[in-house]
């Protein structure tokens, strides 16, 4: 087992809005190492999004503010980080990609010029980057832009250094998003966050991206967090999964074990929820009651007012992360020991 | 030269000025090194250098300088001095008149100032009739002026005209060669409007319209008693408070339109010469007695005992309360006229004999937008007529608005305020220009007539003894105080603002603003 | 063979070149004669990706936009040639919900404004009164699941599930035979998408409604439609009952359609950790 | 229906429109700077309608003249001093108030109304319409509109209503083109769409649902041209196109004010002050409602 | 590129003939009596006739139209009933003396209120923001003329370091004449002195021109870059290490600026008519006067000529901004 990438610890994040301050992660816990490919799965309003930001330390502090936990990448805890010291991080150590392409990429400005502000941002701090691209003597510039079209052809754009010159409108969704990714990898990181990458774009061109991403992993031993809402997603693409609900991870795991064997009864109603191949007309299991209001949140297990193994111990005290099996654990005083249960 | 209200321009922005260019302190040098140059400054533009078309005292300005007439006038009181004639003789029955002009005058081409160039001159004037020509009308007609040689002119008027000699000064003669070569199609206008061909001691050097004009001493100067100005700048600074400033600052020698709060603040400035000298001018409030409430006499007499004259008097500033339609101290004036002042019992006496004894309605004043002495004088006069119980509206009029109202009796307001100037030192130019019925229509007399009236400025205008037309005008100011056509107003002092440096500056009564630049010199 | 509800005949639509600020852009051939037709009380699936053409077909349906060549035919009627009444009265008779649930309700209305608006535009077929209209209101929050307290509320005030179920009140309040579903629960979490499928489900049995159900879900269009039509560039590529498309697809569009969609099982071959 | 149905808990009942009411004072009290602007308009307003009367020396207002107490220094007497023929300055400030905001509201009511029928008309109806319609309103915005106005006051002659006709005349097209962008923007919205397919006429969509949803921007833009509208007002009464005499106003106050510089200063600086002020007030409490009412242009 | 601008100036054609057919009709208002003024006041019914007909003011309304835009075609914009010169010869003396002010206030505008707007958007919500947001409304509010004239009384009056108003001390030979603009032929010619005081004299009234353009511009800076910084390809930005100099001035900046744009250009018009008010402050020989004038005494030719130019001048500078705008914006391009 490699030496951890990223440990989040017990991470807690309020955010002070017009309503008062809302609890929006409330002690969040992940270990990725490299070569592995994080799923982090939730509906809108879980805080997924929000842990994959906080990592880059991208969420504004004056409404947010981490009042405890660590975020340590490769040991060092980030939270302490001075701000010159995570900027040199960012892009060059932890690469990213947003969801939408369309309002991603810097509309008045050319692509090539885009990817070469990268590279020369991630060269200021390991020069070295540049070299392999192109002999040193022809200025850093024209290596930066070498280095960019040969990134361009390894995401899949055909004749890349002649499109560096167009500008991100002249391009489709499909394609605007491997240039975010040829971005996310000039600066050869070694942890990719991809926030819901594929979300906006269509099942044809989803695949893919999914499949451009998993190559990246092979080729360059990084760790990835997918997060996305799309548990199909997560089963064709990730080595790992994490479940997340009103700001707890509360399953996590091997994807065959969660996807198989879903301890937590939340898992198990979202698995029910999605329409499977041989689910019969009006026989889908819809999961009752809302998300509950952050700002106000029951104490004990969050999910316990929508949850029918809920008990008292559930609604005292927030249930610890036990395992149920090797190297899958869950955040439930009832789990539920199944047996496998039809595939989708 | 004609003086129409509209072009006395106080304070307020719609002056009908060109922009003003107010010099800053700027580096000495500049401006030793053009020799002694007097800086006039003036709100008004001088859109037209034609002698016998332009009007208005910034035209006259130039003209003066730049062009000879037969007279010239000088002194107070005003008096007839030589100009291109050395002396002139009028005949018994003061019809025919002989000048005989000064053998040195030559035109700025350098020829000879000839009597053909006079007939020439006073030919074109009459013909175009336009700008001060009106003063001639039907008098002097071109085949009237003849010229008996080369160096004498005699003029036969078809009647006699006391004012005559008075009015030559306004007349100039232009180098009949120059004009006959550029006559174009409108008889030499549109050349003579940019182009000079006068015989006067300065010639325009540069012209910036809307800016400035200046001029410059001719070579060939031949007038008597020069003083030793290099040039003279005319220049168009279209607020009276920058003009104060510039003459207190010394980047201006004279300002012509000051206004009297401007006089207070320059008393006791450092080398400033204050001029403020009485003028012929009369700034009365005109009563519709035509048409309207004011047609009844006994309402026009209620009003003008009812009129605050101190108040007008104090929002005049440096001015003295008018004795009759006549300019104080002009001929024929009369001081010790019974003119009406506040008095509210002999006002509700006159009042009680209207239809409305006891007031209740409103009547209508205009004045000229941007002319801030009649807007006062509006304000006062709203005060005055409460006392009677009457209401005034008050409607600020452009002045062209002012000019069509006046056309027809309907249409004039029932009161409306208007300047009289005296464009040459005779008492018939007030009196025909705002008493005589032949001007109905005009914003001077627009419904004014009296047949008796008449009679009397036609016989005072064709008498030639003296004593005979002082009587006259008497008889003809008794007339009018008793219709009381008028609230007579004020007599605003001419005022001027002038450098100590000017030197042998002399002021007359008669367009005092449109400085004679040739006796001058700069310390 | 029953009459179908809705015939689509040959339906082409091309929008003109259009001269922009400083260049021409191109003519577009968004359908390209595309036929089907869709019998009563049945749920047809419409699946196509972005650019497929399947946005226009519904703006046609609902003539907002009229095709360059084709017929649409409602109940055997030509849509085009309906004079403005009828066409009026037609448009009371189908009805569709949007995608988005945050744009598709006016912010300015309250919910029984949204859901009476109908109710008003047809008031001369309907014929209610203002109570009448509050109380069909009333009852058909009821239907969707809300409850009467919501008729004074504002739409900002509501979860994206909620307002999708305004959405689906709203379009029956006119009393439709004929429902366009325009990716209804594409916008909803997996949770909130059940419960609006199976309420959509339960609406049609107890209402009889035909639906024409649009998406690029595959497994969504699987669940709820008995007959689907593959529609790509312009041009329908597959068309026939869900279970025969799903399990054979005839055309290399579907299976590769078939084939890229995530299924939520474990791979066969997976890279284990 | 039972597994379907589950009831949402409905938040307590409660009236609704004052809770929204009080969500969006709460927002507007947020910035003190709004709190300032809306101080202003207030104090501004109380002397529009009341300026006449509280004035210290009323009969001056009414056009009294006491020449003896011409341009007298600002005393405790007279805050401000007394103009050319001896009028309190501060009374005919107090005064001018309900010429400049009276004629300020004129000119935004009345431009606002033309403007938005012209705007919503082009936006909605689009095509050729729409063409000849803007076309039409850039080219009144081409003409100078202080060029325009004075040449229509000229035209109109001087007086109250022809001034206030004049500034309106030339001051429409600016909320033309707002509502045009507004309309053309509301009507690709997803709702509009929906009323459509719903079957609403043309006129219902316009009027009941696109045009509520232009208010707020429309009504932002009226509150921060009040401002502009007195300005203009006065710039008309500074070139003598204004109002007739003696209704005081600050445009012509300031203007014959100007002559007295630097020597009687304080005939000047109240007119001058007060309209500052008005402005300063309505040009606040206009950002205030922007942020309040239109969220898109955040502070 | 070319093909857009060609179609901009055929617009121009109808922009012409609609301008004067407005102004013409305004002008058919006017109750007063322009000749009678012209004529000067002795002036007898025939003097007044005998001018009319030679501006050929007696001829119906739409002959004069015709006349006029027959002249158009020439250049010529007919005669001054007041000045006597022809109009096209006083715009051309008063033109460039309005362009030289107004150039100066935008420029100072652009150049102070764009980096203050992006600097005040950069330190949202913290007091140099608020204080420069108060500043700015208070800027907005100032009456340009008030302005004017409290510069005048300071600097002119009371301090005397700066001219009471105009463009050059008369004494003054101006420069030779090449753009018109005094500065600029100041600095052709090489003549420093003149520069200077050129200077001194646009200082005053070109502060109280641009105050509040160059609030409104900061402002909608300001607004524009808060707008931009909320977007999702600044984040990316971030995201990816780019150091905070460039975000501020290639990613912000750059978008923010190309919203601005659009407000300078309508600025330009809102200028020219602005510059009445601080002409008639600063007896600025500009076509603001030449206009008050000309309106007041209803010599409706130089309001006509005054509206047509300035009215041209609009379109043409809205025509450069919208094209500077295309080359800054591709998007905008492939519309």
């Amino acid at each position: 087992m490699s030496e951890a990438l990223l440990e989040i610890r017990d991470l807690h994040l309020t955010m002070s809005s017009f309503d008062g301050l809302a609890h929006v992660l409330n002690g969040v816990d992940l270990t990725v190492r490299r070569g592995e490919v994080w799923g982090v799965v939730g509906e809108s309003g879980c805080g997924k999004s929000l842990t994959g930001l906080s990592i880059s330390r991208l969420v504004p502090t004056p409404p947010a503010r981490y009042p405890q936990g660590s975020i340590r990448f490769e040991g060092e805890d980030l939270m302490r980080l001075a701000p010159h010291r995570m900027q040199a991080l960012r892009g060059k150590r932890i690469g990213m990609i947003f969801q939408d392409p369309t309002t991603n990429l810097n509309p008045t400005v050319r692509i090539g010029e885009q990817l070469v502000d990268v590279a020369l941002a991630a060269a200021s701090h390991d020069p070295s980057l540049l070299d392999d691209a192109t002999p040193q003597q022809f200025g850093r510039r024209r290596q930066a832009r070498d280095l960019a079209a040969r990134l361009l052809e390894r995401v899949g754009i055909p004749d890349a250094q002649a499109r560096l010159a167009s500008y991100p409108h002249e391009f489709s969704g499909g394609m605007r998003q491997r240039v975010l990714i040829a971005m996310a990898l000039i600066g050869r990181p070694d942890l990719l966050i991809a926030d819901e990458p594929t979300t906006a774009l269509d099942v044809s061109v989803q695949a893919q991206i999914l499949k451009l991403i998993q190559s990246m992993v092979a080729d360059h031993d990084i760790g990835v967090i997918l997060i996305t809402h799309n548990l199909g997603v997560v089963a064709e693409t990730c080595t790992h999964v994490a479940v997340m609900y009103a700001g707890n991870v509360v399953e996590t795991g091997p994807v065959a074990a969660v996807i198989e064997r879903p301890a937590h009864p939340y898992t198990r109603a979202l698995m029910a929820a999605i329409p499977m191949r041989d689910t019969p007309r009006g026989q889908l299991q819809g999961l009752p009651g809302v998300v509950p209001d952050l700002i106000r949140p029951p104490p004990g297990c969050r999910f316990a007012p929508r949850c029918d193994r809920a008990t008292a111990e559930c609604r005292a005290r927030f249930p610890g992360t036990g395992p149920v099996a090797p190297g899958h654990a869950v955040a439930c005083y009832h789990p539920v020991r199944q047996p496998k249960i039809a595939d989708g | 030269m004609t003086q129409s209200a509209f072009s006395i321009t106080r304070r307020g922005l719609l002056a009908m000025a060109g922009a003003g260019l107010a010099t800053a302190s700027f580096p000495p040098q500049l401006f030793a090194q053009s020799g002694k140059v007097l800086i006039i400054a003036s709100n008004q533009d001088i859109p037209n250098f034609d002698p016998h078309t332009a009007s208005g005292y910034s035209a006259a300005f130039l003209l003066r300088n730049v062009y000879d007439p037969l007279v010239r006038v000088a002194g107070n009181p005003p008096d007839s001095v030589p100009g291109l004639a050395e002396s002139w003789t009028v005949s018994q029955d003061g019809t025919t008149y002989t000048f005989k002009l000064n053998s040195a005058a030559k035109f700025q081409s350098g020829s000879q100032v000839t009597a053909e160039d006079v007939v020439y001159s006073f030919g074109r004037a009459m013909t175009l009739a336009k700008g001060n020509s009106w003063m001639l009308r039907n008098i002097v007609t071109p085949e009237s002026v003849k010229a008996t040689n080369a160096g004498t002119v005699t003029f036969t008027l078809a009647k006699p005209f006391a004012a005559f000699v008075a009015v030559l000064p306004w007349f100039f003669i232009v180098e009949k060669a120059a004009v006959e070569a550029n006559l174009g199609s409108d008889n030499g206008q549109t050349w003579l409007m940019t182009n000079l061909a006068g015989s006067g001691p300065f010639t325009v050097m540069r012209a910036e319209p809307g800016t400035l004009y200046q001029l410059g001493r001719a070579e060939t100067a031949w007038q008597p008693g020069g003083g030793d100005l290099d040039g003279v700048v005319w220049q168009i600074v279209r607020e009276t408070a920058t003009q104060r400033l510039m003459l207190q600052r010394g980047e201006a020698h004279i300002a012509v339109d000051l206004t009297s709060e401007d006089m207070d603040a320059l008393d006791g400035a450092a080398s400033v010469v204050r001029v403020i000298e009485p003028e012929y001018r009369t700034f009365s409030i005109k009563m519709n007695t035509g048409h309207g409430a004011l047609a009844d006499v006994n309402l026009r007499k209620a009003i003008s005992y009812a009129t605050n004259y101190e108040a007008l008097k104090d929002t005049a500033g440096y001015a003295e309360l008018m004795v009759g339609p006549l300019p104080n101290g002009i001929l024929g004036h009369d001081p010790n006229l019974e003119v009406p002042r506040m008095d509210l019992e002999k006002a509700k006496s006159f009042m009680a004999k209207t239809e409305k004894p006891d007031g209740g309605f409103t009547l209508k004043m205009v004045y000229v937008t941007g002319l801030e002495q009649e807007r006062r004088f509006a304000l006062v006069m709203l005060d005055s007529l409460k006392a009677l119980n009457i209401g005034l509206n008050i409607q600020p009029l452009a002045w062209p608005d002012m000019v069509a109202a006046c056309a027809s009796t309907e249409t004039v307001p029932d009161l409306f305020p208007v300047y009289q100037t005296a464009n040459y030192a005779d008492p018939d130019n007030i009196a025909f220009a705002a008493y005589h019925s032949a001007n109905n229509g005009s914003w001077q007399n627009p419904v004014f007539h009296d047949p008796k009236v008449d009679a009397l400025i036609e016989a005072a205008r064709t008498a030639t003894d003296k004593a005979e037309r002082v009587d006259l005008y008497k008889q003809f100011q008794k007339t009018i105080v008793a219709d009381a056509p008028d609230i007579f107003g004020v007599l605003e002092k001419r005022k001027l603002g002038l450098r100590d440096a000017v030197e042998n500056y002399a002021f007359s009564p008669v367009a005092a603003n449109a400085i004679e630049c040739w006796p001058l010199s700069l310390a | 063979m029953v009459e179908p509800i809705l015939e689509i005949q040959g339906v082409r639509k091309t929008y003109p070149a259009r001269r922009s600020l400083f260049g021409r852009s191109a003519a577009v051939d968004a359908l390209k004669g595309v036929s089907l037709a869709v019998t009563p009380g049945e749920s047809f699936g419409l699946v196509g990706e972005s650019g497929s053409g399947k946005t226009t077909l519904t703006r046609s349906i609902l003539r907002l936009e009229a095709p360059t060549a084709g017929r649409i035919l409602f109940k055997g009627e030509d849509m085009a040639r309906l004079g403005p009444k009828a066409l009026r009265t037609l448009r009371a008779r189908i009805q569709i919900v949007f995608q988005d649930p945050y744009a598709s309700l006016n912010p300015r209305m309250t919910v029984e404004e949204i859901v009476s608006e109908p109710m008003l535009v047809h008031r001369d077929i309907l014929r209610l009164d203002r109570a009448g209209r509050r109380d069909r209101a009333a009852e058909l929050l009821a239907l969707v699941g809300l409850s009467t307290q919501h008729l004074a509320r504002n739409p900002h005030e509501f979860s994206g599930g909620q307002r999708q179920r305004i959405g689906i009140a709203r379009a029956l309040a006119a009393g439709p035979e004929l429902l366009l579903l325009d990716e209804p629960t594409s916008a909803l979490d997996v949770s909130v998408q059940a419960q609006v499928l199976n309420l959509l489900i339960d609406l049609q049995d107890r209402l009889g409604l035909t639906y024409l159900f649009i998406s690029h879900d595959l497994a969504v269009v699987r669940y709820l439609c008995d007959r689907v039509a593959l529609i790509h560039s312009g041009v329908l590529v597959e068309e026939g009952p869900t279970r025969e498309i799903f399990d054979a697809p005839q055309s290399d569009y579907a299976r590769m359609l078939l084939g890229a969609a995530p299924k939520v099982r474990v791979p066969p071959a997976t890279p284990s950790g | 229906m039972s597994k379907l149905a589950d009831p949402i808990a409905a938040t307590a009942a409660g009236p609704v429109r004052r809770e929204k009411l009080a969500r969006a004072l709460f927002r507007f009290r947020q910035s003190r700077l709004s709190l300032l602007g809306a101080a202003i308009v207030a104090l501004v307003l109380f002397f529009a309608l009341l300026g006449s009367v509280l004035a210290p020396y009323p009969d001056d207002v009414r056009g009294s003249v006491s020449t003896a107490a011409r341009f007298l220094a600002p005393s405790a007497a007279h805050p401000f001093g007394t103009n050319e023929v001896g009028q309190d300055v501060l009374s005919l400030t107090m005064a001018g108030t309900t010429v400049s905001v009276l004629a300020g509201f004129g000119v935004v009511i009345i431009g606002s109304l033309l403007g938005t029928l012209v705007g919503a008309v082009a936006g909605f109806a689009g095509g050729l319409v729409d063409e000849a319609l803007m076309r039409f309103t850039d080219l009144v915005l081409t003409i100078p509109s202080l060029i325009l106005a004075m040449a229509i006051a000229a035209a109109l002659g001087p007086g109250f209503e022809n001034m206030v006709l004049a500034i309106s005349l030339s001051w429409w097209p600016g909320y033309a083109r707002l509502v045009r962008g507004e309309v053309l923007a509301a009507r690709e919205e997803v709702y509009v769409t929906a009323a459509r397919a719903i079957g609403a006429s043309p006129a219902r969509v316009l009027f009941r649902h696109i045009l509520p949803n232009c208010l707020s921007p429309i009504i932002v833009k009226m509150s921060l041209d009040m401002g502009f509208a007195i300005l203009t007002v006065a710039g008309l009464g500074f070139i003598g196109i204004g109002v007739r005499p003696p209704t005081p106003e600050w445009g012509t106050l300031l203007s014959t004010a100007r002559s007295y510089m630097p020597d009687y200063w304080w005939t000047a600086m109240a007119p001058g002050m007060a309209m500052f002020l008005a402005v300063f007030g309505f040009n606040l409490l206009g950002d205030g409602l922007r942020d309040v009412l239109d969220p898109r242009g955040r502070r | 590129m070319l093909q857009f601008i060609l179609r901009r100036i055929l617009l121009l054609i109808p922009v012409i003939f609609g301008l004067t057919i407005i102004m013409f009709v305004i002008a058919r208002l006017l109750p007063g009596d322009p000749v009678g003024l012209a004529a000067g006041a002795n002036a007898t019914q025939a003097e007044r006739q005998a001018l009319a007909t030679e501006f050929g003011l007696d001829r119906p309304i739409w002959a004069q139209y015709g006349t006029y835009v027959a002249g158009l075609a020439r250049g010529d914009l007919g005669r001054s009933l007041l000045t006597r010169r022809p109009v096209a010869q006083d715009i051309a003396t008063y033109l460039p003396a309005t362009l030289e002010l107004v150039l100066a206030a935008l420029a100072l505008a652009v150049i102070l209120g764009v980096p203050l707007g992006l600097l005040t958007a950069l330190w949202r919500n913290r007091w140099p923001d608020y204080l420069s947001q108060v500043v700015a409304i208070g800027a907005i509010s100032m009456p340009r003329f008030f302005l004017g004239l409290l510069l005048q009384l300071v600097f002119a009056m009371w301090l005397m370091w700066l001219p009471l108003g105009g463009r050059l001390p008369i004494i003054v030979f101006p420069p030779h004449k090449v753009t018109g603009f005094l500065t600029i032929d100041a600095l052709l010619s090489g003549n420093g002195t003149i520069f200077v005081t050129a200077l001194r004299h646009l200082a005053m009234p070109t502060i109280a021109l641009s105050l509040s353009p160059l609030a409104t511009i900061m402002r909608m800076m300001r607004a524009s870059a808060i707008e931009v910084m909320g977007q999702d390809y600044v984040t990316t930005a971030r995201a990816l290490g780019l150091p905070r100099r460039k975000i501020v001035t290639k990613v912000i900046a750059r978008n923010a600026f190309s919203a601005t744009l659009t407000v300078i250009g309508l600025y330009f018009g809102w200028l020219l008519g602005g510059t009445v008010l601080v002409e008639t402050v600063f007896d600025w020989p500009g076509l603001g006067l030449y206009a008050t004038k000309a309106i007041v005494s209803q010599d409706m030719m130089p309001v006509i000529g005054v509206a047509l130019v300035s009215g041209l001048i609009f379109v043409v500078a809205n025509l450069l901004i919208d094209t500077a705008y295309g080359l800054i914006n591709p998007k905008v391009r492939y519309a």
